[in-house]
């Protein structure tokens, strides 16, 4: 489904992604994490065409994201993007965030979009906040209409960068509990993320990155169990035991 | 201590207001023409097109430099020359104050657009929304909302530049209020009344921006 | 193409520069309306363009100032100037004047009491003059020749002038003799002020003109003729002068009598 | 358009010499007003952020009142009012005895008028310092003049040099309003000569140029103070 | 050491604190939790005076913080203070930023201030970072030394406000390293946080907030195996489980 090939990134003369090559098959749920810094969000952003990349080849769905004259508007539809700070419009209500991009690039008509919207928005427990504006809502609801809105446009995989970091510690369940569904009914995802229980719970792979390099990519109970990189072992020990 | 009179000003209202109706009308159309043009300028200067950005950044920090009554000296006086035909002492002061305006709004707007986070385009983006897409759904409205405030502080700026129309002699508030003072003798109370008149109308716009603003941040 | 009759009949507007403080001859009336003698005389030759034109024309007014009249006849902004310009060869560089309608000079006006009886009295005072006036160039030119040392305090127009004198900020305002004589005649207290000294200059008033448009100077002209010669002068003159007590200067009838050229 | 260039006239002895004593009065109206408006404006800006709201009332009125009358009105006000309304010897010796009259007046008018504004900026700039910062220094024990002393002054004076920029500027072009009052700085100069040699598009541009140049020049040496005296890798509350 | 009595806050018309009563003894280390906007920072703020409340009594050490004429200087140099965002003067180098207050309050010459500074650098791992600025620091890095900059006044006792709630992940470690050294050399402590782990390990007592109220206040064991009120066990459900 995703496959990256060898690809390498700068900004200037900072070189953020050393050579990174993985690929996420159709359904599966791949975890990335590592160190701040270390060029998680970047690769993230990569995959959708957001972040341009100087070498390397990137496929969606057969679709080259990196060739020169990508149609990245309709690639970018296809996949679905959440945020650490949610990044929904401030000015549109609950319901205007879901249809806009349904109305203005799946060209679907306003009813068509809202009986998609509202669907979406039961599933993720929000039904009855449908006229409010974000600032109304607490920072695990907007989370959780973020990634409404992305499943909207009915994508064919989800990625998500720290969807929970910026959340208050006793609402990060709540998202995590529909990012978890969401995996179980079968939707390609890449998650980068550090709450390590949701990795074992639901991951397929994890990555582990560090300095744009990709340091680990094994299955996840191998990964956790027997790391085999010192910097793998030491990130986890740092995260995990406290 | 001279005794004063304050009759002249009730005895002049009718003048002052028609002035004071000037001063108002400039403003009003000026801020609109300063507003479209500003933004103009601020998308031409953030378009990525070279020549374009750089002559919007040349005309903004041309015009910034140069004082409002120089500005009003160049179109009163030598526009109607230029284009070989004259325009009226009206409309060349509106002229000059909406290009000369135009510069400020530009870069208000201009703050505004990148005031925008860059995670709400990555959003637009990433569900497939075109750049005019973006700008037009997600980019502008943002922009606009942000910067209510700091629009209506240079609208009232605006206002009381207009009170610079006198060093040509039309008939503004200032010019009016200037007229009484001085055929009628009465500097102290008319320049004091003008004061107050400006402070009153500046100052309910300050307090509009202070609401303005508190509603925003709730 | 593009004569001042063209553009006023395209408009149906005439558009007049009038001066705010230049008593009698243009200055606002108690209704801040322009009033007073360049006005009549204006009126009249707006008249004229109408019937030459054969159509209805509204007036509007613009105000001028000494430093602005000039610049806006110019460039075009207005099409007839009236009040107490002074027709001289520097300015016809710019603009075009109609025949003679006053004749006056520099003088200076300070209060009785302040012991100036002439320019060489005023060393080591302050004194007022319009900025854009041949007073201004008159005066120094006088000031300079005599070697003097006086602070000049440039002002806008005579009322801002004659408001320096009576607040007390300058010794004295130099400005045209009868402009000196008009102001203070609207003065709270005329009694305080004298005007003194001979004439620093000699200043024929006219209404200006745009230049290179002898279509329009000539309406002007016949209409200025007309009122010459039917001696209906005599009476605008009284009209606005009587009250100051200034009978008609022998060479200013003269100029009259030139300026009243047959048909 | 028909329009005889002269470029020559500018370098005319006479109007030569205008212009350069036109600029001398810009930059001398400019600088004075500007060291009033930064003593002044400094203190008022911090009077609007002490805790005592005696101090913060008079300071805020002080900036409402000369922020929202237009700087010509408070000029005319300051020239032609303010020595009527003294007692007839101070109000003489306004118009008459203080050296330079014209000058003082627009110096202080413009200098009052920029002094509001630079203490909004002041005021921002104190702002934009986190509260957890006060609350920091509070909870050492520093006291309340201690904290504006050693935090509060020190990063706000850094944050708010860029808007001063851009008000040393705007000092500078409000500087033209003098010739409302008979000063002839550089833009009465250069409309002086306008008039006297009709070459408007000539004198409105040197002056346009040398405004043009004060600008340059005034931002240059302000990048430079911005640059010593920026906090390595601070920028702010967003950052 | 630190009483509370009742006390009940409000700003304006809002009531952010009802009749809290607790007290922590010499050496004892508190943790206080709760959800967001329960107001456990509003509380901490009292202690030292950094908030007014309105009824009630605090005393530290038996000065009493609430009194109308309390010397609140003095007091609160004695008691330290941690925030979530560090709140280093930017201004000022790590040095310049320990030394400060040991000068300016305690009037301590500045040798003796560099001295004492430069000892507690080096027990927070930060003797390397004498000259830098704070915003060439780590989170971790520069929480470490705030830390330090507290324990610099010599404090009585501590207080800690969610120091870790801003940190990355692998960041959190070392800084509650240092606070459970801190706690294990007898310190007495006041630490809102949200790290269940270091609340465990070190925890004399639990304090749990809600709506501005004290729900619980109990032996570490005795809150973590058995809450009893509703709100904590659905609190920690949510905190834990994931
Ligand atoms: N626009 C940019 N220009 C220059 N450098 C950048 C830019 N964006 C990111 N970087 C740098 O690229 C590196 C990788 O950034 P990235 O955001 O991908 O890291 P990350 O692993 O997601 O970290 P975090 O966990 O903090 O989100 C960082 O060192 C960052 O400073
Ligand atoms: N200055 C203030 N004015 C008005 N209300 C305030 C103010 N500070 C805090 N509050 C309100 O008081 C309540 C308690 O705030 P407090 O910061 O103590 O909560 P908290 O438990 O620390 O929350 P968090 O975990 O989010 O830090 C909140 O509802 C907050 O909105
Ligand atoms: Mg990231
Ligand atoms: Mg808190």
């Amino acid at each position: 489904m995703i496959s990256i090939e060898n690809i390498s990134k700068w900004y200037s003369d900072f070189r953020v992604l050393t050579d990174c090559t993985t690929s996420v098959k159709k359904g599966e749920v791949v975890v990335v994490c590592g160190p701040s810094g270390s060029g998680k969000s970047t690769l993230i952003k990569c995959v959708n065409g957001l972040e341009p990349v100087q070498e390397g080849r990137i496929t969606v769905d057969g679709d080259e994201v990196t060739a020169k004259h990508a149609n990245l508007t309709a690639l970018r539809s296809r996949i679905g993007m959440v945020f650490q700070h949610f990044e929904l419009y401030p000015h549109m209500s609950v319901l205007e965030n879901l249809c806009l991009a349904q109305e203005k690039v799946l060209g679907r008509s306003r009813s068509e979009a809202v009986a998609r919207a509202e669907k979406l928005l039961a599933r993720v427990g929000m039904a009855d906040h449908v006229k409010k504006y974000p600032s109304q809502l607490s920072g695990g609801q907007q989370q959780r209409i973020a990634i409404a809105r992305s499943l909207a446009m009915d994508p064919i995989a989800m990625l998500f960068d720290e969807p929970t970091s910026a959340l208050d510690p006793e609402m990060i369940k709540e998202v995590l509990d529909v990012m978890v569904e969401l995996a179980q009914e079968g939707m390609t995802m890449m998650v980068v993320t550090h709450e390590m229980g949701f990795a074992r719970k639901v991951a397929d792979r994890v990555i582990f990155m560090d300095e744009g390099a990709i340091i680990e990519d094994r299955p996840t109970t191998e990964f956790f169990d027997n790391p085999v990189s010192e910097r793998a072992k030491d990130f986890l020990s740092k995260i995990l035991n406290h | 201590m001279a005794d004063f009179d304050f009759n002249v000003i009730w005895s002049s209202l009718p003048f002052l207001w028609q002035g004071l109706q000037l001063s108002l009308w400039l403003t009003f159309l000026s801020i609109i023409g300063g507003i479209v043009l500003g933004t103009l300028l601020a998308l031409a200067r953030l378009s990525g097109i070279l020549p374009l950005s750089l002559i919007a950044a040349t005309y903004v920090n041309l015009i910034r430099s140069v004082p409002l009554i120089l500005v009003i000296f160049w179109f009163f006086f030598l526009v109607p020359l230029a284009i070989g035909r004259p325009i009226g002492s009206f409309y060349s002061a509106l002229i000059a104050f909406v290009l000369f305006e135009a510069a400020y709004y530009s870069e208000i707007m201009r703050a505004g657009i990148q005031s925008v986070k860059q995670g709400q385009v990555h959003a637009g983006q990433s569900t497939g929304l075109n750049y005019w897409q973006i700008q037009r759904y997600v980019v502008l409205p943002q922009a606009f909302r942000n910067m209510i405030p700091i629009l209506v502080t240079q609208g009232i700026i605006l206002f009381q530049d207009t009170s610079l129309v006198f060093v040509v002699s039309l008939r503004d508030f200032m010019t009016a209020s200037s007229i009484v003072a001085r055929t009628e003798g009465r500097l102290v109370e008319m320049y004091l009344f003008a004061a107050v008149v400006y402070f009153v109308i500046c100052f309910s716009g300050s307090m509009l921006v202070r609401s303005l603003k508190s509603r925003m941040s709730t | 193409h593009g004569g001042t009759l063209a553009k006023i009949a395209s408009s149906g507007e005439i558009v007049i520069g009038h001066r705010e403080s230049s008593v009698p001859f243009a200055y606002l009336d108690e209704n801040q309306q322009p009033v007073g003698y360049s006005i009549d005389l204006c009126m009249k030759i707006v008249d004229a363009v109408a019937e030459e034109l054969d159509q209805e024309l509204t007036v509007r007014y613009v105000p001028v100032n000494p430093k602005t009249r000039i610049a806006l006849m110019a460039n075009g902004t207005i099409d007839l100037e009236c009040g107490s310009t002074t027709n001289n060869l520097t300015r016809q560089q710019q603009v075009e004047y109609l025949p003679v309608t006053f004749v006056t000079g520099t003088k200076i006006l300070t209060r009785k009491d302040s012991g100036i009886n002439s320019v060489a009295d005023l060393d080591g005072k302050v004194v007022a003059v319009a900025q854009g006036t041949t007073n201004e160039r008159a005066l120094l030119a006088a000031v300079e020749a005599a070697g003097l040392d006086v602070k000049i305090l440039p002002v806008r127009d005579i009322a801002e002038g004659m408001l320096s004198l009576e607040t007390d900020r300058v010794d004295a305002y130099t400005s045209d003799h009868i402009l000196l004589h008009g102001a203070v005649t609207k003065s709270k207290s005329p009694e305080d002020f004298v005007v003194v000294g001979d004439f620093l200059s000699f200043d024929p008033y006219a209404l200006m003109v745009r230049r290179d448009d002898s279509a329009f100077e000539l309406v002007g002209k016949k209409a200025l003729a007309e009122v010459f010669r039917s001696g209906e002068i005599n009476a605008i003159y009284a009209q606005w002068f009587d009250p100051l007590g200034v009978p008609a200067d022998p060479l200013l009838l003269a100029a009259f009598q030139l300026g009243a050229l047959p048909e | 358009m028909e329009y005889n260039w002269n470029w020559s006239i500018l370098f005319e002895e006479q109007y030569l010499n205008w212009l350069i004593s036109g600029f001398g009065w810009t930059v001398s109206v400019a600088l004075s007003a500007w060291c009033i408006a930064i003593v002044i404006g400094a203190l008022v800006g911090v009077g609007k952020t002490v805790p005592n709201k005696v101090i913060r009332g008079i300071c805020a009125t002080y900036v409402e009142i000369f922020r929202n009358v237009p700087l010509l009105v408070q000029m005319f006000i300051w020239y032609f009012a303010v020595p009527e309304m003294l007692p007839d010897d101070w109000g003489r010796w306004m118009k008459r005895d203080m050296p330079n009259p014209e000058f003082v007046t627009a110096v202080v008018a413009l200098g009052l008028y920029t002094a509001s504004r630079i203490a909004e900026q002041v005021r921002a700039g104190i702002e934009t310092v986190p509260p957890g910062l006060t609350a920091a220094a509070t909870a050492h024990g520093l006291s309340v003049g201690q904290t504006y002393r050693y935090v509060l002054l020190p990063i706000s004076f850094r944050m708010i040099v860029p808007p001063l920029t851009s008000e040393f500027l705007t000092v500078f072009k409000n500087s033209s309003l003098a010739l409302t009052i008979g000063l002839l700085e550089l833009t009465a100069q250069s409309q002086q000569i306008a008039e006297y040699t009709f070459q408007g598009f000539e004198a409105f541009t040197a002056a346009t140029v040398i405004y043009v140049c004060i600008a340059l020049v005034a931002t240059v040496l302000m990048q430079l103070l911005e640059k010593y005296t920026r906090i390595p890798g601070y920028v702010g509350k967003e950052g």
